[in-house]
């Protein structure tokens, strides 16, 4: 096959391009996630950087051509370093009337848009709610605004696999396939990876390799039709990307997440107990968990949030590493929880994969405002840890991070993703996992009371953290509660002053956190006119909108905090030496909040709550706004 | 960690320094000495013990307990044993909790920790009160009953917390009362011995909110009338005079009068493993029956919880080796950046 | 607000213009239906009607009804549903959720609405999976079921939803089938004539993610060898020929094989009001013996929670008259500061 | 006996003062709450300004003699307008050594110790960890410090109720009452309304004229052993206060909560309905509501605090007032469901008495670290209004704002009260209840759209608020839900423009609350040097400091907040006016994150974390060194 895409080259001109955003959207029932992820694969085992970020509907089946059943899935294939999947679609294959109407507006002016034309027919426009009378594919208009490539697809699959032995339904199954074709040769990609795919997957573990066979000649049959047709006037080309060197993998936040934590319990020593009730968008952590039995991770499917995150804190008590994972409903169900973690003094670590709020919200929708809540949602004074990891693959990082501090500091850590990069990818440089510092963890076997006794809040002078004592160890019995209790000995205690110290205390232990964690780093000049300071899922985007501001020579940098609480301690020197702070987030302004009341810094923010990531193109209009010009 | 060979223990091996802060008169005293004694006939060392609770008079329990000891949040100990065993499944787990904390806020958390049959063993302190928050009524009160909160009478009809614990699958079910510290002390040993989740219900006296609930059972002129003692295999006869037992009558249990011609071998033996036989046991209350005392159902078909968990992870490892973090990471379809 | 007689409704008069939303082919679909042809033989007013739910496939059912719906949290319908009543008596409240809903996060609410028998109608759609989290497995889910979180199968003993009503206390305890429409608008013609919490299981399929896991008990060819269909009074007969039947042999159930000397007679007849032999029923499972469908218990003795606590209310102000605020508020010891 | 308080003028000295504090203290079993309350009685009728403070033990009934089985009592007394029970204990009652050990430091120098001598014995010293060989009432220091007044109390009760014809316990039962007949004597107070207390309450309630009449002995002979015995050198007397006038009753936080709800529902029209669990310090306003069933009140003892909230939303759903409450650790379990509310826009308001945390902490102490979790303790952009009383009384007050404010807006308002004013009681002047404003609500009957459907999500351009329609309305069927909605018809909508629409508009209606907030009042000048900023229950206690401070000549004034969520309009004018804004809070420092970051303010904390409330010369104190006097 390689050779045959050689041969193309004779056909059309190839231009040469930096990045290219593809997406790919049909009815759920399309296959548009696994077309898109043989696209992505295609396009990182050929060396360029990627980004992707699927769209689910919110339904499970719904009716097909309906605009709710849209399914799509976005990729930003480049020669250069890229972060996000990209704004405006450069290409956009439609598969169906519904999708076409969902997606069309975010595709560049002058844009590609691939359609299934067989599928544009009055009854699909009927589902998708378009005017009976009216066929987009005629309308001027679009015409003018966009490239609109007509492809019966339907009809050349079926005709390509006339002879295939199959059901019309399973023949028309293969037209993601031929889709995907189409694309290959647009973009001069090579078939071998997907074909690859495709023999391994329905031909040896699913043991149909007709099926195999019947979508391999699909994707055959829609290259060659690309290569023919003369549809497109002109191939495109991206080079590889010049990534840091060594091995990659595709990785989304959520796989990255689950492995970070399982590293994490390796490098402990310890085994990785999760204990967490079925969420969207944290349902994944559960099932990529519940597979990893074989590397010491146990799994708890819990009757709800609250006893998950109690039955975590069980678990740390006996001793082994524990974790708690939901969304926003289910952080609001643990606070109680994590508030007697906070007393008990027992390491924790407690995802919330974040999604578009308040209440039910739009669960498959991302959002960032979950981060008041991890810092004060809780009664009395409960200080945590809080993390945000600010990449699919950073999640792997920070994962790691959140227990070295638990543990170390003998304290809850919450750890903040959202939907945007639980479900994105990117490449992943697979670390060396014998460069990653072990998690150092010792359970004290002796008393440390100099009259036998054993004093289980008997602190670690430079850590606060008190000793770690598990059950099973002969002469440390000792009980532990929510009540406040008297330091050193954790007897109950409702005396006034040590009260007033054990919450001093308490909130001193988590400040001290900031003692190792690492600095705040600039991207951009070290001062300037504006610092774009960001958290969490916005850095890709925060990121690539400095760098364009910059390249225009403006006078911007940017700047992502992956630590929410305690702060990096050069945060201070570095807000010092921007004139304006400008704070985007997927909120009303909660980290601003922080930070104003911490600083008391009149920064800005840019705040969209629209259940998906900012356009970078808007971050750099709002930047631009706010600082003048 | 351990020597080989098991200390000796006594009672007081068993109690903490702390005061013990229950009011005077409290039943909750003699079930915390019948623990105490039972402990050190169960072959155990001391620091495997957990003793868990939530919030509660009753929940106070692990604090003169001097084993390890958790002393959680309201209604959700259950959670915290479950994942206690599944941490660390060698631990021997205790959860005592008050009718409150069990079942009102809590009856989700102990539901399913029964059908799961995790390997703890759990005492319900039954006062049919809300003894720490003073006074208000709790899900085993009488309907009618006044208190704090129901000045006019409960408006709610209580739950039967046997019956429940039958309807929501658990292996051992069994009731006890707090001054008769000898049954205490049988029943727990065999809850102790029980494989899977054991419930034990301790009728419970408060001697400040709620004084005497339970007196027609514990007292020595009424409770041979109003309860009967379960033995397995045993016929079912009570009364003061044993001169009453129990029999079906088709589909329902009823009392009979030992002698004119009814003798103890046409009473009803009791089945410890026969579930509808349990259901209908513990749906019996005094006055119109007596209400069972031991062990009331008990079964072995079931694996625990922590055990087949354990055993999944096991057999993963046996099968397909131990995990391989490197290959892990590494999975599914990798390339190579070259340097350039 | 409302005319005096009460307008003829039609089942569509009762859909909203809201699009389904359910995957095709899933049973839900089949009981909407069937919900929308029983109301209008139901003689309420379509205004007095609520609908709540929790979270899950099922619980998007208040969408579809025009009625007054709450599509409230996960697992909390129950509550939802008691305050309405304790706001308004008058108000006819559906609660129609998922096994998820109702049995895991929710199973407290739920048991304690039972026991106190707020008067509503709960309609569990079991299709023992999670269906709008894309299928792990939920309280209801066999023993060792492989699901997305559990790849090499399921650690917990599912809970047997109806012999947890039963033994949780609820007064009317049904199951019926999402194919069999006209089974159902029976039974639920019986469960809103109830007083009282109405608790009717109902199997339903997920054509995604467990399909076909009730299809011995949907199909017509297996269906009357694994069901058993009650009717009040009647034998307990089943089979495809109508020649098995229960019958007790001492404190068990057993299936017998008619002729032979064994004649219908000579089986057990349904009694709806006797709560043990409904625990039994509840029990039978498939394919040891048939699983009942019907109304397995129901039982008139208990006053509901909602007629309780009004009554309380109507009493007192009966006693003591309605109260004067301006009493109130000078209650007890009051003293006069003068104007200097 | 009138008169006979009359004649004993002639004995000693009687000396003017201004106000006395008084705490009584002894065993749990020693009736301490009753004593304090019927002096409080006394010196209420007698026309004092008074103020009480309950500080009970954390145990049922802990073992007798035991330092954790200690109840206590304080009140004081006064001529002049005061806000707090004081700082400083002119006058100490100890039934037994573990009461004197517990409270003996509160005792202002000099001031007086009366002691029941009979239990001051070695077993009793064991029982509350005196060394055996120690008798506090020998020792010099103490001696030197305070005036330790000897009572063989339990012996002369004993002597004068030989011929009561009752037995033993019975008798030393009455030992409080010889307690306050010497107390009344000292402060020269009637016995009469003590009198008419124990004939009613023993005699006539309980049936037992023979314990009223024991009581009743016993309290006159304590009152002539003070007027014998010659054990103190001068009496004192508090003149009458000169409060305004009008009828009074005493009231605590918890009663006056739960009368203000009360009111607030018959001033609506409506039935309220308390759906709580108990918790403490919150159970008494269930207690309280319970017994109102003839007022228009429904309690639903609920299974859980989740539960509770979610009835609660039912309740409103159906269109009664609804009502939740709990403290801390229940606040958190109702964070789902108020974000519920927010969402569906139903009145709903939601009380948290404050305890001492984090986790069970220290539930019968006071604290005020629930604001952050009140403001943003929930998933997503859940924005709530926010309302704290600051005293026992005027929990009346902003029970009734709460409701008129949740249901104007259609959305939860949390109440934040604490144990400090829960338990404390002051007078109360009881409200003209004609003169209470109705609290206006319109239930639509008919729809709200020309096209005859109905529009449940239409708001009301002046609130923007959405119609509260209720089922049973003919023809205005719909359904709500937590999903996000459509503006206008509530339907679910996954829109991007209106989700980021409806999360601002409902972030506006809940700042559009400020329209008719009252404006904040500054006690002092307008301007000046600093002011202190308190909310909740520190009122009386800043109060006093600041007067105390401006007596002192400092330019300090105070100002407090009754509204958190949104602040009075006029907060920044305030603000801006004093050079310091000094924030004293029983917490780390909450009210000050939001002040610091919505107005930029270098505001500067007070902080403790005691249990209990600041002494007021702690704050002056306080104050005094920040300002740098
Ligand atoms: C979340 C939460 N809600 C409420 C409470 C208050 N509370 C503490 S114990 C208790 C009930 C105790 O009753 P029970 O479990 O029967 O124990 P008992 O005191 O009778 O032994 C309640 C309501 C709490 N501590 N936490
Ligand atoms: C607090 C909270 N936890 C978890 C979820 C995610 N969730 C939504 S529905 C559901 C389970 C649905 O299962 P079931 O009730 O059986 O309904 P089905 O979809 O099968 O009809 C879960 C776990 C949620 N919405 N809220
Ligand atoms: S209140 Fe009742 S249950 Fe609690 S300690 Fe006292 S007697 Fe025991
Ligand atoms: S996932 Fe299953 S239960 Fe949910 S709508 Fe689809 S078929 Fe029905
Ligand atoms: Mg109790
Ligand atoms: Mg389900």
């Amino acid at each position: 096959m390689s050779t045959d895409t050689d041969t193309a080259h004779r056909h059309v001109d190839t231009k040469p391009v930096d990045a290219v955003a593809i997406r790919f959207c049909g009815d759920s029932g399309d296959g548009m996630q696994l077309t898109g992820g043989l696209f992505t694969n295609t396009a990182a085992l050929f060396g360029n950087d990627i980004a992707t970020y699927p769209d689910f509907p919110a339904e499970i089946r719904a009716p097909r051509g309906t605009t709710f059943g849209v399914s799509g899935f976005q990729v930003q294939f480049a020669s250069t370093d890229i972060f996000t999947p990209g704004d405006a679609v450069n290409a956009l294959v439609a598969m169906n009337p519904a999708g076409f109407k969902t997606n069309i507006m975010d595709v560049e002016p002058g844009g590609i848009v691939i359609v299934n034309e067989d599928e544009f027919n009055k009854a699909n426009f009927k589902k998708c709610g378009y005017e009976a009378s009216y066929d987009p594919l005629d309308d001027d208009e679009l015409n003018r605004r966009y490239q609109i490539v007509r492809v019966p697809m339907t009809r050349l699959t079926r005709e390509s696999l006339t002879d295939a032995g199959m059901g019309a339904k399973d023949v028309d199954r293969c037209r993601n396939m031929y889709a995907l074709g189409i694309v290959c040769w647009l973009y001069d990609r090579p078939l071998d990876p997907t074909i690859r795919f495709l023999d391994n997957f329905f031909g040896k573990k699913k043991d149909k390799p007709e099926v195999a066979a019947a979508n391999i000649k699909a994707l055959k049959a829609g290259f060659f039709f690309g290569e023919t047709a003369e549809l497109f006037p002109v191939r495109y080309q991206v080079a590889r990307a010049r990534l840091n060197p060594g091995k990659y993998r595709k990785i989304s936040g959520n796989e990255a997440t689950a492995l970070g934590f399982v590293t994490a319990a390796a490098k402990a020593n310890k085994q990785l107990v999760y204990a967490s009730y079925p969420i969207t968008p944290a349902s994944e952590v559960l099932h990529t968990l519940s597979r990893l039995k074989r590397y010491g991770v146990t799994t708890f499917q819990a009757e709800d949030e609250i006893s998950a995150v109690c039955a975590a804190i069980g678990a740390s008590f006996a001793g082994q590493l524990a974790l708690t994972g939901t969304s926003g409903p289910g952080l609001a169900l643990k606070g109680e929880g994590i508030g007697l973690a906070v007393m008990l003094e027992v390491p924790l670590v407690v995802i919330d994969v974040q999604r578009a709020g308040p209440s039910t919200g739009m669960p498959t929708k991302t959002e960032q405002a979950d981060l008041l809540m991890a810092l004060w949602g809780r009664p009395g004074e409960s200080p945590c840890i809080v993390v945000a990891p600010r990449s699919p693959s950073d999640c792997f990082d920070m994962a790691i991070e959140a227990f070295r501090l638990a543990v170390r500091y003998m304290c809850p850590v919450i750890y903040l993703s959202d939907g945007y990069i639980a479900n994105g990818a990117e490449p992943w440089l697979l670390p060396d996992l014998d460069a990653i510092e072990p998690i150092q963890i010792e359970h004290p076997s002796e008393t440390n009371n100099p009259d036998g006794t054993f004093l289980p809040y008997k602190r670690d002078p430079e850590t606060l953290a008190r000793p770690w004592a598990i059950p099973g160890t002969e002469g440390l019995e000792h009980r532990l509660g929510g009540l406040e209790k008297e330091a050193d000995t954790g007897n109950v205690s409702y005396d006034p002053e040590n009260h007033d110290q054990m919450v001093r205390t308490r909130a001193a232990k988590v400040l001290k956190a900031a003692d190792i964690i690492p600095l705040l780093e600039v991207r951009g000049p070290e001062s300037g006119d504006a610092l774009l300071l960001g958290w969490g899922g916005t850095y890709g985007t925060i990121t690539t909108a400095g760098d364009e501001l910059r390249e225009a020579g403006h006078s911007v940098s940017t700047a992502h905090l992956q630590y929410l609480n305690p702060f990096p301690k050069n945060l201070p020197d570095v807000l010092g030496r921007f004139k304006t702070i400008i704070i985007p987030e997927i909120n009303l302004g909660q980290l601003l909040k922080v930070i104003r009341a911490e600083y008391l810094i009149d920064a800005v923010g840019i705040n969209e709550m629209r259940g998906k990531m900012f356009r970078i193109a808007d971050l750099v209009e709002k930047t631009l706004q706010i600082i003048g010009r | 960690m351990h020597d080989t060979q098991l200390p000796t223990y006594k009672p007081k091996d068993f109690a903490t320094d702390q005061d013990v802060r229950w009011c005077p008169g409290c039943g909750d005293y003699a079930i915390l000495k019948a623990v105490q004694k039972t402990l050190p006939t169960l072959g155990r060392r001391k620091e495997d013990y957990v003793f868990v609770s939530g919030i509660g008079c009753a929940a106070r329990f692990p604090y003169y307990m001097d084993t390890y000891g958790l002393h959680s949040i309201h209604g959700r100990a259950p959670a915290f044993a479950t994942g206690i065993k599944l941490a660390n499944p060698a631990l021997d787990v205790w959860l005592v909790s008050g009718d409150g904390d069990l079942l009102s806020i809590g009856g989700n958390h102990t539901m399913h920790t029964m059908r799961r049959n995790v390997d703890i063993n759990i005492l319900l302190l039954n006062n049919r009160i809300y003894g720490l928050t003073k006074g208000q009524y709790s899900p085993t009160s009488e309907f009618g009953k006044k208190t704090k909160s129901t000045p006019v009478g409960s408006p709610d009809y209580p739950v039967n917390p046997l019956s429940w614990a039958i309807g929501g699958g658990c292996t051992f079910v069994a009731r006890s009362i707090d001054i008769d510290v000898l049954h205490l002390e049988k029943v727990m040993a065999r809850a102790a011995a029980h494989r899977g989740t054991s419930f034990v219900e301790v009728y419970q006296d408060c001697n400040i909110y709620n004084h005497q609930t339970w007196f027609y059972a514990s007292q020595k002129k009424t409770r041979p009338d109003s309860t009967i003692q379960l033995e397995p295999g045993k016929p079912m006869i009570f009364g003061a005079d044993s001169d009453k037992g129990l029999q079906m009558d088709g589909t329902r249990l009823k009392v009979v009068e030992l002698g004119n011609g009814v003798s103890e071998s046409d009473l009803l033996l009791h089945d410890e493993t026969d579930r509808g036989l349990a259901f209908m046991l513990t749906q019996l209350s005094f006055p119109e029956f007596p209400e069972p005392l031991g062990i009331i159902y008990a079964s072995t078909e079931q694996e625990t919880y922590d055990h087949v968990v354990h055993e999944q992870i096991r057999q993963a490892i046996e099968m397909d080796g131990k995990g391989d973090l490197h290959k892990l990471l590494h999975e599914g379809e990798t390339w190579v950046v070259e340097d350039d």
